[in-house]
């Protein structure tokens, strides 16, 4: 059931290990066999080829279900939030008063997964997404988003 | 202006495992991983100790590949480089 | 007053502090088969504390704190204080441990060889864990893989399994009243109840094991297998890390190995029963 | 003995170490940790026989503040990168600074945000390249970005938006309300350039020794940038000089902020001191310090730290600067307060601490206005 053919692309054994900087199979020799040179995949214009890992927060029950993030940070309660989650002046037509309270870290990870923030309408439970997305460490409630980063 | 040319980490600065069609590249310098497709290994190989342009990474690259599709190949060189140097793994000489 | 337990799971010498009498009874009767730290030496003091001096009585508030902390946690109520010195524990755990690569994965195992399952919480891979190590096999830890940044083997880690919700009934019909803690309700994940493991995982607690299948289990997710490419158990499991990229060569050389020589598979499982059938037979496949 | 005076002996004398029991070792290190120095901790005992688990416990620790080093250091050097093409040589500061130079309290020792000094004319167009090569603002809103502008030492924090670190951008070494007015220019004017091309950072200290105090001509540190191309005419990565480094950790100490990590700090202020200095008789170094201090207009915190060093780690400093200063106790009790489970204790001591820090920082009306606005938004 687990066979070779059914990890799809994994090299033979020999090649594992060496520097990726070599170019997939016999690329040496490349120059000078033209019958049997490698096919090299570009990427199409656009298309990011590196991703870089990023360190994990604590994915621990202990940070996913039992912090909580405020909308706005209390450093800017009073303030509006637009639908794109940026703050703007209280009163701002389109936009969203703060949140009565902070949500916990459990209900932003399920609406993060298409379950509606608690006490939210559509369109503001988006607005108070996006802003939570936009957190930057340092913030108050981004430890807490942070945590609730789920494994794709 | 003319154009840029890049300089590659030094081969011992990295470590690289070929996983599948991805390589992990492992940045002694950065203590960063990247994972890495196509053509960006083969980037790094073919500037290895020799700087160059763009353009001459397109050269290089199709004296050792066959490349899929090449008349948009400098442009596409171009930004997988600009994607290099945001790694921190070319820059500018 | 200042109420304590220090015991050690696996590599791990825990210091737990409270400053309530009935979280440390509860850990000292659960923890009671676990030995003391090596040499009295605790590497990790989990804290649980009220915010000022008059909350220990008066609307009392549980903070979980330690060496390391982290902002904007919420407390939890008196009632979860056994919870709660938990997750202080597994917090330290989480932001402190540098002995070996962290994967936040359940582990068992059978002849020396191990399984590793990998997932988010609410994936299931506690509960099979938890049911596997009724049977054939030993459990290694349902919270923490410990990956051997030299040797490449697997640390035992067998702390409290933490059962939720559904599968505490599935496990309490299974073993004996004396290894279940007390029945928590109203946490911000339903219900939770500890369960001791088995004497055996707990006795063999030092001994490693060399891991020979990846999995990622998916609970509720259509049955089937499916191979996992090397590259994606790689993004997976660093993404699954706390200490990745702390840790830097030492931890790429030993992923880029474990993922490289041993096979990764993703099941999708509707039942308990069903899951530990799927895994039993992968088993048998790849030699066990 | 409590776990926080075991601390300050290992730092002063590794062998002090010796005999200490498994709970007095639970706690040291707890406490290490609370102060971020496990790591210091780690390096100063490395060679002294340990128990087992610690040997093991810090061995790890070790290795993953080298690591960590590692990160800060290429946040410098791809600031360096983002700033050379305008000729601006930021001025690293703080840890990622001790790191560069290898200076000896870096070993081990934790690094947080990067933190750099431009001339305050060149603030701008540091600030856009930055920005075009990926640092965004933590903090968006007009307030703080117009009460930073106008009242802070540097810049709103930027934060990296793939590598998730922060840049602390300083044109000054305090906030502009604060009473001391540091002499930038000549900071600047007498930063020490960082040379070279070897790798790793760890063997970065060539030029630095017991040779450097009272010299005041460039001193050339070891190498820093890793990959960076020798390029002609193009900036580098600058240190301050000795002194200036002193009087900057003495400011960070006792004239920004409510001392929380305080021990770090002047742990750093020791090992400084015992780097630049010959000793308690190296008359040159004492009096050029003093004078650069008093040009700074920091004599004040600059002494108290070289007489707090002195006491806690047995600094070697000339006989006429020791003695005690009033209030010296409590900063001391300030920098103690940790019990043996690694809380913070002296809770009046360190709410006087942390009101203090908030008037040091600006004028009382001013701070009332600032804390009003924030309040009320």
């Amino acid at each position: 059931m687990i066979d070779d053919s059914q990890r799809d692309g994994v090299p033979p054994g020999g090649e594992q290990g060496e520097t990726a900087a070599t170019p997939r199979r016999d690329a040496g020799a490349a120059g000078h066999s033209a019958a049997r040179r490698t096919v090299l995949m570009v990427g199409a214009a656009g298309v990011a080829a590196a991703v870089t890992i990023r360190p994990a927060f604590a994915q621990t029950a202990a940070s996913v279900f039992n912090c909580e993030i405020p909308v706005p940070d209390p450093a800017n309660s009073g303030r509006y939030i637009a639908l794109n989650g940026t703050l703007v002046p209280a009163g701002t037509r389109g936009a969203f008063p703060g949140a009565a309270r902070a949500f916990k870290g459990e209900e932003v990870r399920q609406a993060l997964q298409g379950r509606s923030l608690p006490g939210t309408s559509y369109e503001q439970g988006q607005a108070y997404l996006n802003y939570i997305r936009r957190l930057r460490a340092g913030q108050s409630g981004f430890t807490c988003y942070a945590s609730i980063q789920m494994p794709r | 202006m003319p154009p840029t040319t890049w300089v590659a980490a030094a081969p011992d600065r990295l470590a690289s495992q070929q996983l599948d069609v991805l390589s992990a590249v492992f940045d002694r310098a950065s203590g960063q991983t990247h994972l890495l497709a196509e053509p960006l290994p083969q980037i790094l190989a073919v500037l290895n100790n020799a700087p160059g342009t763009s353009l001459d990474v397109a050269n290089r690259l199709s004296i050792s590949f066959d490349i899929e599709e090449s008349d948009s190949l400098a442009q596409r060189i171009s930004e997988c480089l600009d994607e290099l140097a945001a790694l921190g793994l070319v820059v500018k000489a | 007053m200042t109420h304590s337990a220090s015991f050690r799971v696996g590599p791990v010498g825990f210091r737990i502090v409270s400053d309530w009498r009935e979280p440390v009874r509860q850990l000292q009767q659960l923890y009671g088969a676990y030995p003391a730290p090596i040499a009295g030496v605790a590497t990790a003091t989990a804290r649980i504390e009220a915010a000022r001096p008059w909350r220990r009585w008066l609307r009392p508030a549980v903070h979980i704190r330690g060496d390391y902390i982290i902002p904007d946690a919420l407390p939890l109520p008196l009632s979860q204080g056994l919870l709660s010195a938990e997750m202080a524990m597994n917090l330290q755990v989480a932001l402190g441990w540098r002995q070996h690569m962290l994967l936040h994965a359940s582990a068992v195992e059978q002849g020396g060889r191990a399984i590793i399952m990998v997932g988010a919480s609410g994936s299931g891979k506690s509960t099979l864990a938890a049911m596997l190590g009724e049977g054939d096999w030993r459990l290694l830890g349902d919270e923490f893989a410990m990956l051997g940044l030299d040797d490449g083997l697997l640390a035992p880690f067998p702390r409290l399994v933490s059962l939720k919700n559904e599968s505490i009934a599935e496990m309490a019909a299974r073993v004996s009243v004396d290894r279940l803690g007390p029945l928590i309700i109203g946490t911000p994940k339903g219900s939770i109840r500890h369960l001791v493991p088995r004497a055996d995982a707990i006795a063999r607690m030092d001994e490693p094991a060399r891991p020979v299948l990846l999995l990622f289990p998916g609970f509720g997710e259509q049955a089937g297998l499916r191979a996992v490419a090397p590259s994606e158990a790689f993004m997976r499991l660093t993404d699954s890390s706390t200490n990745y990229v702390a840790l830097g060569e030492p931890a790429f050389v030993a992923l880029t190995r474990l993922v490289r020589d041993v096979p990764a598979v993703a099941i999708g499982y509707a039942s308990g029963a069903q899951g530990v059938a799927a895994v039993e037979a992968l088993w048998a496949e790849v030699g066990g | 003995m409590k776990a926080m005076a075991h601390l300050v002996a290992a730092l002063r004398d590794p062998a002090s170490v010796a005999g200490l029991s498994g709970p007095q070792w639970s706690a040291l290190m707890s406490v290490a940790r609370g102060e971020v120095l496990l790591g210091t901790l780690a390096h100063r005992v490395a060679d002294q026989p340990l128990p087992g688990s610690v040997a093991a416990e810090l061995r790890a620790a070790l290795a993953s503040a080298n690591q960590a080093q590692i990160h800060a250091l290429w946040e410098a050097e791809m600031c360096h990168r983002a700033l050379s093409p305008l000729g601006i040589t930021p001025v690293l500061l703080k840890g990622t600074a001790y790191a560069a130079a290898g200076l000896p309290n870096a070993a081990g020792r934790q690094i947080g945000d990067l933190d750099i000094l431009v001339p305050r004319d060149r603030l701008d167009e540091a600030e856009a390249a930055l920005i075009s090569a990926g640092w965004e603002w933590v903090k968006d809103d007009p307030y703080d970005q117009a009460y930073y502008r106008e009242h802070m030492h540097e810049l709103p924090p930027l934060i990296h938006k793939t590598r998730d670190r922060m840049i602390d951008v300083h044109h000054t070494i305090l906030p502009l309300t604060a009473k001391p007015r540091p002499d930038v220019a000549a900071m600047l004017a007498d930063a020490v350039a960082l040379l070279g091309d070897a790798y790793p950072p760890s063997r970065l200290r060539e030029g630095s020794g017991v040779g450097l105090n009272g010299e005041r001509t460039r001193l050339v540190f070891g190498s820093f940038p890793p990959l960076t191309p020798p390029a002609g005419g193009r900036g580098t990565l600058q240190i301050l000089c000795p002194t200036d480094m002193v009087c900057h950790a003495a400011a960070h100490l006792f004239a920004d902020g409510d001392m929380a990590g305080g021990l770090r700090n002047l742990w750093d202020i020791h090992s400084l001191l015992s780097e630049f200095s010959g000793g308690k008789d190296d008359d040159g170094f004492w009096q050029d310090l003093q004078s650069r201090a008093q040009q700074h207009q920091l004599w004040p915190a600059v002494h108290r730290a070289i007489r707090l060093s002195h006491s806690l780690f047995a600094t070697n400093i000339p006989s006429a600067m020791a003695g005690r200063v009033r209030h010296d106790k409590y900063y001391r009790i300030r920098m103690l307060a940790r019990d043996d489970w690694g809380r913070e204790s002296h809770r009046l001591i360190r709410l006087i601490f942390y009101i203090r820090s908030h008037l040091i920082r600006m004028p009382l009306p001013m701070l009332l206005r600032h804390l009003w606005t924030k309040w009320r938004r």
